[in-house]
């Protein structure tokens, strides 16, 4: 199959095949990325970092997206085993769902590399992610650090995902160890989730007008809250707290006034190359840890201002260290993302 | 020669009965209202009312233009998918094009039209039928859609391609339909409620009116009539488009930003607040007020219940209850039996 | 056989005492007592909107919502005494107690998307038996069902889908399917209306025979000549009520008079035919049945000329061919000595020639329209004001006009044509062009399903149009209905005119004997 | 006696063009298929062949369940959440109740068939139109069921309300409905096919599914052949019902756990392949085979293309154009079906 990379980036960089490790100095090496979804702009991201980086050392990656369908995702996965490939990787998805058939894969065989998926049994398999509670507790310790103990504070996210539902075991250890007032938790996960969770906020505000704080861990969410402040002309008594960062992110935390005060920082396409680096070394036979986590950092609106900071690309100038360009390379295995 | 006969005067329990399905979508809709008003102090708020009618009006607007295809007997899947290329082709011209707010408004319209005149020609020459043919253009125009803006969100301040960071912005001008405010109320609730108006007076009150609604009960004898058949769904088909875009227009300065996502709910919403207009005044044919007064209630239902704190899952549960008890008053407790149209499979 | 007859005639096999039907507050029927008789051949006569097909629901079960009762089969005999009452609540119900009916409506009887076989033996669907449809075993039993009409269809009509038949067929289908089941009472709502003088005629002869196998048939038409002919006993409903129940001889001008409320005459003939003015209309080259000639016609002002033609005459294609409704091909006309070639009916009523269809509930009504909105949907521009707006009083009138001036039975201009009778319906779609004043209208089949009254009344407005210059052209398969009612008779044979006369030159026989030519026909003798 | 009329041949022009309506749809999924094998070697395999099958089962037979609500005429918007309801209802019964596979099936079939039963009281009884009262019925199922699980997904192990660890998990009979095989072929495809042949046998072999077909094309007329219109249709319905449970117990032995989201998209795809099942085999109305057709080309066109490497956006492009240009040959080049003669004048 041919790879469709549309970035520049990849090409320029790319190292002639022969000098590449055994075995990515023959033919493509063919990897199968089945994720769970590859929509929305934190994935589109993701995948065209994993893109870049796999066309800079000879991977042929075939991409399958389930469209946050696990249903399809297992039948991707199961496909993806049949067509016998290198390497497999899987990207977030649900526990119960694609174990068994990991299972399947490293019994044929297969090198198994997942990202942000929690596995019972990780024998044979690299397990990359990153660590939501970190990223949670970076974004919470500066919301006590601005609202101080005893504040009202709300919740807007949705049970039943896995990252959110373990950034909301985070912020529940939060409230109550900080003595937190939470008034209310509404939010939900649609296919609009920005904008379909205006009203639910917006209600929750005309009712709760005093809140100083909401936590909204993750971005979509976070743009629908913030809207609804706005709405409601609270962004002067309001906090808004987020997790995840993109180009539309950065846009929405600078503009005149925004009550989103800090979020929770990767770069996503970074995230995908470092991911695709991890399985390349440990194909090489140089990657001595099986437990990959790749760290996050907290972007206030302050730092943003300061810096005068408009998009994910200068963001990555001011903070070199979301680029992972230190993390899992070798010296045939450069960093590349788009 | 025969005389006319005379209307003998009703039994009461006769007309009891008519009063409850005319006024019984209504009367649950007041009586939620009533509820809501009287649990949750916030709710009477007039911000809050005028909150209401802002959000849902998209939904009520995409809604109306589902109701034109519904008056010529068709069904317009395509509506979500427009609105959400209209989102993705403003932030376009706005932001990479650098283009000011008019023109942005000027292209958005444009593309309503052309996807609404896809479908037309789709349905009215081509001959496949319209939930077929709006199915298609559904997937067609929503990975175009992607296909334009990459799979990405635009927004203002992003590096393009060539490394170069976009040119324009999301203008004043462009968000005024999302903030701006002529006297106390909001622009959107006064695209809103004038379109409605606007609809309705087509619709009930002018001869083109007449004339899509004799296409939608029975084209052939339309057409025996001397109704231009083919252009009058054509017609509706791209009113429907318009429409559509002009909800994708205001979801676009409501969320400021070239949203991917953006759409992707509104097909379902819309589609139902057009289907509830159908009965929410006991008319049994789509109109412009019933269908205005659907999203109504759906908003009240969504505020009011997020303001009692019940799980979003609850309220799913309680719009389901809503919808039914509605819909019992209005259609088991009628004399005559209403079918609607909503869409052919079969080419006609 | 005979004395069978006579003696069964003594038992009644149905028995309605006092049976009402309303609907909403409109009450009617009222208090109907009546006995059909088995070996008997009953008349139901009324004007349109009279009540009958209403009454027909009531008896077949297709409507249980009557009050009183109706007795049947069993249940009447033996009780010499008193009838059992019995109330008909379904249509199996009906069937299952011996009777069979063949509605009014075309569409009431045809399922669209089945096969022509599949429709011969659609009550089967119902009543049990084998659970496989056996294509074989289907159009077996459907052949058997057509053979009682003397009609073998083709393996290909047979399994074609049922909504391809014409109205005729289609009704002969209907009928063929009715009388497979053996019932032991048969009801007939205006059964002929459809057909053409040759299948009335078959069916007539079948009806006959039954009847002396001890059927009770109860029959409605309009054409006292049928009724004549084939009829024991008339029954006379006027405005739901019963007035009169004569055996034969019947006494047709106390019939006529009792279905009107007031005397009538009972024949009627154009006195002075009108001269043929200038032509309005010439039409050329036009092929109207595969393999026909090219016909030429030319249409004068100021008379009205009937067209008369059996089924597949090509007629409608005619008519719709100037209305614009159906591709001209290949034939070119001229209206008023202009080149005339609409594309659609939109031109051609922009021209001012109008088309009245002859299948009115597929092609003249909207479902759910009112009166008043569908006399008002061929003229929006008229009614409608310079922006558009329709001006709903001026709507009203033109309904009203409509419903005074052909005496259509209706509450208000605001009724739904949905609540109107078969034959009222035929008077608002003939009324709403006729009023138009156009300059050429072409009535298709306009009698079909009218009553006496109403069909002086549209006859009557036909030839006022005449007179006032208009051009005039009716078509119909009855002789009688464009003897009644055209200055100038063509006849159409397959396509081609095969006697083109003034009224009044030829007789009766004459023209029959050229409807009848060329198609194999036995002639009727003078 | 009768003279039969002579059917003179037709031309060959018109015989192409019924072939191209006929067959253009399978032309256009041949061709497709043919694309694939030939570009991608891994697509040839018997098992992507046998894979794509089992990925498309429960689209294909809840597609089925919407095909017998077409049949009477009418359509189902809850096969979505009936489907998700028998994913979360399975997990409860296995999970939270501890119960084997199957008392989790006897369930899940019995909720699929109440829920049917639900549908069809509203629209057989209470008379409300079938698209409104299914709608009501979606919003009202998954409600209930986010309700029932709390909003969240069971999964083994999982901590429950009391504080204690879930007693059961997905038993290896359940799963089996997943991953068990009938010689080569899984379970999944063996019941899709199987359906899809009972479906087809039932509508097209036996009366019953005659009576269907008249119900739904004429229910006046069925009526009055004394037909039981109302019990047919709430036999369609209930007949969807449980075929949509079955879509759902395949996703649920497919997902191992109670996932809240399964469901979510089968809606539309289901009505999508049985609307693409009206067309595909120029039957012109809804057919199980048609349906199972449909069904198949989504799979390819998701197959293929994701093979191919390109992104989701351009695979709903190419599944736009591909459904148009099918539709296209299937309604665009056929012709108007028109008035036999069968030849009824007789000479006497
Ligand atoms: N479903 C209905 N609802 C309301 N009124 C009805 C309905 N059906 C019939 N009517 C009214 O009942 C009266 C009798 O109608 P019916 O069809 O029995 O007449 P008919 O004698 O069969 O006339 P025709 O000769 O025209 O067939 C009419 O005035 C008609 O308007
Ligand atoms: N669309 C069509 N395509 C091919 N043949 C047709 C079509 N419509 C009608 N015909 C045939 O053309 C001939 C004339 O039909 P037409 O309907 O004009 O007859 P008619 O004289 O009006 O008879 P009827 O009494 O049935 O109205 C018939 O043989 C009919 O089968
Ligand atoms: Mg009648
Ligand atoms: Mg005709």
């Amino acid at each position: 199959a041919q790879q469709t990379t549309s970035t520049d980036a990849a090409s320029a960089t790319t190292v002639p095949v022969a000098d590449l490790h055994e075995p990515f100095n023959g033919d493509p090496v063919e990897v199968a990325l089945v994720q769970q979804s590859g929509a929305g702009d934190y994935f589109t991201a993701w995948t065209a970092g994993a893109n870049a980086q796999a066309a800079a050392i000879n991977i042929d990656l075939t991409v399958t997206d389930a469209r946050n369908d696990n249903a399809k995702q297992a039948s991707d996965l199961e496909q993806a085993i049949a067509s016998n490939p290198d390497a497999i990787i899987i990207d977030h998805g649900q526990t119960d769902t694609l174990e068994p058939r990991i299972r399947d894969a490293v019994d044929a065989g297969i090198p198994v590399i997942v990202y942000d998926l929690a596995l019972e049994d990780t024998d044979g398999v690299i397990v990359t992610s990153q660590s939501d509670a970190s990223m949670a507790s970076g974004v919470l310790d500066q919301l006590i650090a601005d609202v101080g103990e005893g504040a009202n504070v709300g919740l807007v996210s949705a049970e039943g995902f896995a990252p959110l539902d373990r950034r909301k075991a985070v912020w529940d250890e939060y409230v109550t160890d900080n003595d937190l007032n939470e008034q209310f938790f509404v939010g939900e996960v649609t296919e609009s989730t920005a904008t379909d969770n205006i009203p639910l906020v917006d209600a929750a505000l005309k009712q709760y007008p005093d809140t100083q704080a909401i936590f909204a861990p993750y971005d979509e969410i976070t743009k629908g809250v913030v809207q609804a402040v706005i709405q409601n002309n609270l962004q002067d008594s309001v906090k808004v707290y987020g997790i995840d960062i993109s180009n539309a992110d950065i846009e929405v935390m600078i503009a005149d006034g925004s009550p989103w005060v800090a979020t929770s920082a990767t770069d996503p396409a970074a995230i995908g190359a470092a991911v695709v680096r991890a399985l390349a070394l440990s194909l090489a036979g140089e990657l001595d840890e099986t437990d990959v986590q790749f760290p996050a950092i907290t972007v206030t609106q302050d730092f943003l201002l300061e810096n005068d900071i408009t998009n994910v690309s200068q963001l990555r100038d001011a903070e070199p260290s979301l680029l992972l360009d230190d993390v899992v390379v070798a010296d045939w295995l450069p960093a590349v993302s788009s | 020669m025969t005389t006319l006969t005379v209307v003998s005067s009703r039994p009461i329990g006769e007309r009891v009965l008519d009063g409850v399905a005319k006024w019984g979508f209504v009367a649950v809709t007041v009586a939620l209202i009533a509820f809501f008003m009287i649990t949750e102090p916030n709710f009477r708020t007039v911000d809050n009312v005028f909150g209401m009618l802002k959000y849902i009006a998209p939904v009520g607007i995409a809604g109306l233009g589902v109701t034109l295809a519904m008056t010529v007997g068709g069904l317009d899947l395509s509506v979500g998918a427009n609105a959400g290329f209209a989102v993705s082709i403003a932030a376009w011209t706005l932001v990479v094009a650098g283009q000011v707010g008019g023109v942005a408004v000027g292209v958005v319209l444009l593309s309503g039209a052309l996807i609404g005149a896809l479908n037309a020609v789709l349905i009215v020459f081509a001959k496949i039928p319209d939930l077929l043919a709006t199915l298609a253009v559904m997937f067609t125009v929503v990975g175009l859609k992607l296909i334009i803006v990459d799979g990405k969100s635009i927004s203002s301040q992003m590096t393009l391609a060539d490394g170069t960071t976009a040119p324009g912005r999301f203008t004043e001008d462009f968000l005024w339909f999302d903030r701006g405010m002529i006297g106390p109320v909001s622009v959107p609730v006064i695209l809103f409620v004038a379109l409605t108006a606007l609809v309705w007076f087509i619709l009930d009150r002018t001869r083109w009116g007449r004339a899509l609604s004799a296409v939608g009960s029975n084209p052939h004898a339309a057409r025996l009539a001397g109704i231009k058949v083919r252009a009058y769904r054509a017609a509706a088909y791209i009113g429907c488009g318009i429409l559509a875009s002009v909800a994708g227009l205001l979801l676009a300065a409501r969320i400021g930003q070239g949203d991917v996502s953006a759409g992707n709910s509104l097909l379902l919403d819309a589609v139902a607040v057009a289907l509830v207009g159908v009965s929410v005044l006991g008319i049994g044919r789509p109109n412009a007020w019933g269908t205005a007064l659907g999203a109504v209630l759906i908003a009240v239902m969504v505020t009011g219940f997020s303001m009692m704190g019940l799980p979003y899952y609850i309220q799913d549960f309680g719009k389901g209850i809503v919808l039914l008890v509605a819909l019992l008053f209005s259609f088991t407790f009628r004399r005559r039996a209403t079918t609607i149209s909503a869409g052919s499979t079969t080419a006609s | 056989m005979l004395s069978n007859v006579a003696e069964a005639n003594d038992h009644p096999v149905v028995r309605l005492s006092g049976v009402g039907v309303r609907f909403g507050s409109n009450r009617v029927l009222e208090d109907i007592s009546l006995d059909l008789h088995s070996g008997s051949i009953t008349a139901l006569l009324g004007t349109n909107g009279a009540g009958k097909s209403t009454l027909i629901g009531a008896l077949s079960g297709a409507n249980p919502h009557y009050t009183g009762d109706i007795a049947v089969g069993t249940s009447v005999e033996g009780t010499a005494a008193g009838v059992v009452a019995e109330r008909i609540s379904s249509p199996a119900h009906a069937r299952r107690a011996g009777i069979e009916t063949v509605h009014q409506r075309i569409s009431d009887g045809i399922v669209s998307g089945l096969s022509v076989a599949d429709n011969l033996v659609l009550t089967d669907l119902a009543a049990g038996g084998h659970h496989l449809a056996r294509r074989r075993e289907t159009e077996k039993a459907a052949r058997s069902a057509l053979a009682r009409l003397s009609l073998d269809w083709s393996d290909e009509v047979l399994r074609a889908d049922a909504a391809r038949l014409g109205t005729s067929d289609a009704q002969l289908l209907i009928l063929a399917r009715a009388l497979r089941q053996s019932p032991s009472v048969l009801i007939l709502d205006e059964p002929t209306s459809a057909l053409t003088a040759a299948e009335a005629d078959r069916l007539f002869d079948v009806l006959r025979t039954l009847r002396d196998e001890g059927l009770a048939i109860l029959f409605v038409s309009h054409r006292f000549g049928e009724i004549e002919r084939l009829a024991d006993r008339i029954v006379v409903l006027r405005d739901g009520a019963l007035v009169l129940d004569a055996p034969r001889p019947f006494d047709w001008q106390a019939a006529l008079a009792a279905m009107l409320g007031v005397p009538a005459e009972l024949q009627q003939h154009i006195e002075n035919p009108l001269p043929p003015g200038d032509p309005v209309l010439h039409i050329d080259g036009a092929r109207l049945v595969a393999g026909a000639p090219a016909l030429s016609l030319t249409v004068h002002a100021g008379q009205v000329t009937g067209i008369l033609g059996l089924l597949g005459a090509g007629k409608s294609e005619l008519a719709e061919t100037i209305a614009g409704a159906r591709p001209a091909a290949g034939a070119s006309m001229t209206l008023d000595a202009e080149r005339f070639a609409p594309k659609t009916p939109a031109h051609a009523i922009a021209k001012r020639v109008v088309l009245v269809p002859e299948d009115r509930q597929r092609d003249g009504i909207q479902p759910g329209w009112s009166i008043s909105r569908t006399v008002g949907l061929p003229v929006l521009s008229a009614v409608a004001n310079r922006l558009g707006v329709v001006r709903t009083g001026r709507e009203r009138e033109l309904g009203s006009e409509v419903i005074v001036g052909f005496g259509v039975v209706a509450t208000s201009a605001d009724t739904s044509l949905d609540d109107l009778s078969g034959g009222n319906q035929q008077k608002v779609i003939v009324g709403r062009w006729l009023r138009t004043s156009p300059r050429l209208a072409l009535l298709d089949e306009p009698f079909r399903g009218v009553d006496i009254g109403a069909r002086r009344t549209i006859g009557e407005a036909a030839r006022r149009q005449a007179e006032t210059g208009a051009g005039v052209v009716v078509l119909s398969s009855d002789v009688d209905e464009i003897l009644d009612v055209a200055d100038r008779i063509i006849v159409l044979v397959a396509g081609r005119i095969a006697l083109d006369t003034p009224a009044g030159v030829l007789g009766r026989a004459d023209i029959v004997n050229a409807l009848l030519d060329d198609s194999g026909h036995s002639k009727e003798t003078a």
